[in-house]
């Protein structure tokens, strides 16, 4: 078959301006991501990014597939919160199927969401710090994150692709010694935090590296629908857990952390990633009250529908996401399978702003603004 | 406000462009609006006070099996509300004004609307495909699609 | 065994010195220089001036060769570039000929005529000290004035330097 | 003084490839030492326990690395200038291994006793840079330009306050040879030039706290000279992959890799032989010294700080180029002026 030649205007190409493609295979992309960058010296002055190398049709995938099926495709969206990318599919089928499901798995799906954002803010800052050469910050979050990942084995069978949040309830019971385990969670992430603030969030050479760099300013983060820490970091207080209240946040005490102006200046990539760190308290304080407030007996299958069937109808179902706002738009015929399952990806919708951000800072720079955003490749291409 | 004040409001700005309005038992109301007025509905949804909807959450192309369609979800951070707009399209050449001046959010979901179901956005700065490869042929996420056999003389398993 | 040695320097020095001269990419060129250099020193070594042949490859290996180096480097595409262009029939290539070949016959007429060939002693015994004291202790007192233009030159050099490439546009 | 090869077996030419011999055979188990060393010191620093399976707790991890180095397929890029991109690895060792030549091991053994050696060691670091930028520019890799023009514009601007603390160190000291900076340290602890220096008195007091900014002048350019974090810019593979050695592997890559190890060493010796006594004895000459227990010393004293460059590695982030320019020239530049300055006063009214 001839090969076609693809005509596509990246706009003018001076002849003193380099052209390099960082990835698909870069050790800082986190993922199959390619960034077509052009650079005068070392100075970035355009960024195409080119996603899809991951694409697998998810939404093609949902339209053959009956509800409960869709989830373990869910939860390979993002696969660092799989818990949190399940939620708000369960809601909106519930929500279409006018089913109320037990306070007891309420409270544990809130516990598992906050667990899962702990794990992937960990992972977040984690790579953010390696992004910037700090190698040991990234084990020492790493091994905290594999004590969240042991109880979601123990509890979901996997570690990474649960498939736990079923519509109507959840798959299994937890385990019996849960609290336990979650509380001494907490404590190791509230202890290894405070070392990774003062090893790198604090640590003079980070700062200077991230601070003032790749600056989202709030209008133009609102303009590019940012979501989760991109959107905070920028100083817009916009959590869908506060903002729309879904599931049970209503009863729990917690702050939305917002970037500022104290060390770096807001919407940079420090702040970005103090929000994050900051929301690892908050989700700490959650689950502290879950736990204290949950149910210990109910039965968390009890509301299972026999057959998964939402009347006709259309809903938007999103809830916060570590990464941000992860919607799903689900149009119903009133058959087993959805019609039409369109999703609003955090990872994609922010990664659109990061040719916005970067323009005028350095290669090195450009690496750490991708890093703050923290995206998914398996979120972004689907 | 709710989302029939803002319905309302929007009937009485543009009367012709202001199809339909869809409440359904479960799930979220919908306005359809006609597809030629979009911009010019976008621009007034996010610019009027009181209404601020400064926030695209999602822009979905559809495929109803007998005609196309986009769907808007909008919210303001300001009042926290949300409203939905659709838009009908014929099956045939289907194209419609880009948001993308709005809402820049909108340059990579008409994008992808265009990739997946083949919906022209007219004014938009880079009408290419995005997720798919460059020289992908057919529109996936259309109801009739039926995949290429092969790719650059490799078969694509079915 | 010193006899040895100084052929095979004076070997390489030629060697890679013609293909500076001949090669036609104008960043062999560059890095041939680099065992030219390598090799004046390696022949000061054998002089028994230390100090001089330190200096050889700091000043010209470390400075002067990183910065032709680094000027063919940036200039776009002056590596493809190809050198014999604009070399523009047998009129020029007879006449660069002449030339030459006049300045060959001038420089080893010279040499013969030299006095530090003709009247050096024989058997001359190298030092087996250091150069450097005698060297500094001239350059402090019989040429501070040459050494002090010296520096006064690369000064001017310097801030020339630092004005072509500021940017202007502030 | 002297070397005790020559005493051994006399002048010829058989001691002359002995002595070229034994920093060679010095910088392999070194380098198998220092690489175990950086796997293991980060295992320890980050909660882990490092490689385990060859050899008694992972011990012969190093030599599994080198062998499989070995057996890599030596791969060349085909649109890589062959002959430069061959040659490249070869020059930059030879710039690491050239510095070797002055450095002494101890009392009775040094390679070469010119005395010009800290002036020979200034002067060789230049192989490295001419090596890495032929490396990078016949790879044919935009990674690796840009590797390599960081790594030569890093290099020679910390070669500046580099050389600044020579000369602070040559004006006291009163000479470029290796030995006598060494000799002049020798006695007790306080001899050294950290501590102020062999003079007595009030003065002394003077001297400690200009040697120790140079000190530390020293050992913030020796790492910016080595390409060893912070300064690991021109390889720092979370944004140019891995700078100017991406397309590099096998032997070749191994050669870059024993280079940027033998550096490590001759930075670090070159910090202790001007700050630490070289091979001389903490408890003076009575105790623990000799030619013998010098090698020790003097081996010891290096290991210490490239254990402490593998330290840094694992705790610290990278700075970012400009910042590192920023650094070498307004911060550490003036600061060794100005201590080279007050030395050279100090020492003319002592």
């Amino acid at each position: 078959m001839e090969r076609k030649f693809i005509e596509y205007d990246f706009g003018r190409v001076d002849s003193e301006r380099m052209r390099l493609n960082v990835g698909p295979q870069h050790p800082s992309t986190h993922g199959v991501l390619r960034l077509e960058i052009e650079l005068e010296g070392e100075i970035v002055t355009d960024v195409i990014p080119h996603i899809g190398y991951l694409h697998r049709c998810f939404e093609k995938y949902c339209e053959q597939m009956q509800y409960p099926q869709v989830i373990p495709y869910i939860d390979r969206l993002d696969y660092i919160a799989s818990m949190n990318n399940e939620w708000p599919f369960v809601m909106g089928v519930e929500k279409m199927m006018n089913i109320q499901v037990p306070e007891r798995v309420e409270y544990i799906r809130v516990i598992f969401a906050e667990l899962n954002r702990i794990a992937n803010h960990q992972i977040a800052v984690a790579t953010f710090g390696m992004d910037a050469g700090a190698f040991t910050p990234f084990l020492y979050l790493f091994r905290d994150r594999e004590m969240i990942l042991n109880l979601f084995e123990h509890t979901s069978g996997a570690r990474l692709l649960y498939n736990y949040f079923w519509v109507g309830g959840l798959a299994h019971d937890v385990p019996p010694n849960f609290k336990d385990t979650a509380l001494n969670i907490i404590k190791t992430v509230r202890a290894t935090n405070e070392e990774v603030m003062r090893l790198l969030m604090g640590n003079k050479i980070f700062v200077e590296r991230t601070v003032k760099v790749g600056i989202l300013p709030a209008d133009v983060a609102i303009n590019f629908a940012c979501s989760g820490p991109v959107l905070r970091g920028s100083g817009v207080e916009w959590d869908l857990r506060k903002a729309q209240p879904y599931s049970i946040y209503d009863r729990f005490d917690f702050n939305v952390c917002v970037g500022s102006n104290e060390i770096g200046v807001i919407g940079d990539s420090w702040n970005r990633n103090i929000v994050r760190m900051n929301e690892m308290e908050q989700s700490c304080r959650i689950i502290e009250q879950a736990i204290a407030q949950m149910p210990n007996e109910g039965d968390v299958r009890e509301k299972f529908p026999k057959k998964v069937r939402p009347p006709k109808g259309e809903i938007y179902c999103s809830a916060e996401n570590p990464k941000g706002e992860l919607g799903f738009y689900l149009v119903a015929d009133g058959g087993n399978k959805p019609f039409r399952l369109k999703s609003r990806p955090t990872s994609f919708v922010n990664l659109a702003v990061l040719p916005e951000i970067c323009k005028g800072y350095m290669v090195a720079d450009l690496i750490l603004i991708l890093g703050s955003i923290d995206i998914v490749l398996g979120e972004v291409d689907r | 406000m709710l989302v029939q004040e803002i319905y309302d409001n929007l009937k009485e700005k543009f009367p012709e462009a202001v199809l339909e309005f869809i409440g359904t038992a479960t799930g979220d109301p919908s306005t359809v609006v006609d597809a030629g007025q979009i911009y010019n509905i976008c621009k007034y949804l996010r610019d009027q006070d009181g209404l601020e909807f400064d926030y695209l959450a999602l822009l979905s192309g559809m495929d109803y099996k007998d005609k196309f369609g986009t769907v808007y979800h909008l919210y303001s951070l300001k009042y926290k509300h949300r409203f939905v707009i659709k838009t009908y399209l014929p099956k045939e050449d289907p194209s419609l004004p880009s948001v993308e001046r709005i809402w820049k959010t909108a340059n990579w979901h008409e994008r992808e609307a265009y990739d997946m179901f083949g919906i022209k956005f007219e004014n938009h700065p880079n009408m290419i495909r995005i997720l798919c490869p460059y020289d992908w042929e057919g529109y996936p996420l259309r109801k009739d699609y039926v995949g290429q056999e092969t790719y650059h003389g490799v078969r694509i398993p079915v | 065994m010193l006899e040895a040695l100084f052929y095979i320097f004076a070997a390489m020095i030629i060697g890679s010195a013609a293909v500076t001269a001949f090669t036609k990419n104008i960043l062999y060129a560059a890095f041939a220089l680099l065992f030219t250099f390598f090799g004046v020193a390696a022949i000061y070594v054998l002089l028994s001036a230390d100090f001089l042949a330190i200096s050889q490859i700091m000043i010209y290996i470390g400075g002067i060769l990183v910065l032709i180096i680094f000027g063919v480097m940036l200039t776009t595409n002056v590596s493809i570039v190809d050198i014999k262009e604009g070399f523009t029939g047998k009129t020029s290539f007879i006449i660069a000929g002449i030339f030459s070949a006049i300045t060959c016959i001038f420089f080893i007429y010279l040499a013969f005529k030299m006095p530090f060939i003709n009247h050096a002693p024989k058997d001359v015994k190298l030092p087996n000290d250091s150069t450097i004291k005698p060297l500094g202790k001239l350059l402090m007192t019989n040429y501070l004035l040459a050494f002090e233009v010296a520096s006064v030159v690369l000064l001017i050099a310097i801030i020339g330097a630092a004005m072509i490439a500021r940017r202007h546009d502030d | 003084m002297g070397n005790f090869v020559f005493d051994l077996i006399g002048k010829n030419i058989v001691a002359a490839l002995v002595i070229c011999i034994i920093p060679l055979v010095f910088i392999l188990p070194y380098a198998l030492i220092a690489i175990l060393g950086e796997l293991k010191i980060g295992a320890w620093m980050q909660d882990r326990v490092g490689p385990m399976r060859t050899g008694w707790k992972g011990v012969l991890q190093p030599v599994a690395e080198v062998v499989k180095l070995l057996q890599k397929e030596d791969i060349t890029p085909t649109i890589a200038n062959k002959p430069l991109f061959n040659l490249a690895p070869f020059i930059v060792f030879i710039g690491a291994f050239a510095a070797f030549a002055v450095l002494p091991f101890s009392e009775k053994f040094i390679p070469s006793g010119i005395n010009l050696g800290l002036f020979f060691v200034f002067a060789v670091g230049s192989f490295a840079v001419i090596g890495i930028v032929m490396g990078g520019w016949a790879s044919n890799n935009k990674y690796s330009l840009l590797g390599a023009m960081r790594s030569v514009a890093q290099i020679i601007s910390y070669e500046l306050p580099a050389g600044m603390v020579f000369l602070s160190i040559a004006t006291i000291a009163g000479t470029l040879d290796m030995q006598t900076i060494i000799l002049n340290q020798s006695g007790p602890i306080w001899n050294w030039y950290i501590f102020g220096g062999p003079q007595g008195g009030a003065i002394k007091f003077l001297f400690i706290p200009f040697f120790v900014i140079l000190f530390i002048v020293y050992l913030i350019s020796s790492l910016a000279e080595t390409n060893r974090t912070p300064f690991d810019i021109p390889e720092g593979e979370s944004e140019i992959v891995a700078g100017y050695h991406t397309e590099y592997s096998g032997m070749k890559f191994a050669m870059f890799f024993m280079a940027e190890y033998a550096n490590m060493y001759v930075v670090s010796a070159i910090i202790v032989i001007l700050f630490l006594g070289g091979w001389s004895s903490p408890f003076g000459t009575s105790f623990m010294d000799g030619p013998i227990w010098g090698i020790f010393w003097m081996v010891g004293k290096a290991f210490f700080f490239v254990f402490v460059q593998i330290w840094l590695r694992w705790t610290l982030p990278r700075l970012r180029v400009d910042q590192l320019m920023y650094l070498g020239w307004k911060v550490l530049l003036p600061l060794s002026i100005a201590c080279f300055m007050a030395i050279a006063f100090l020492a003319m009214i002592n």
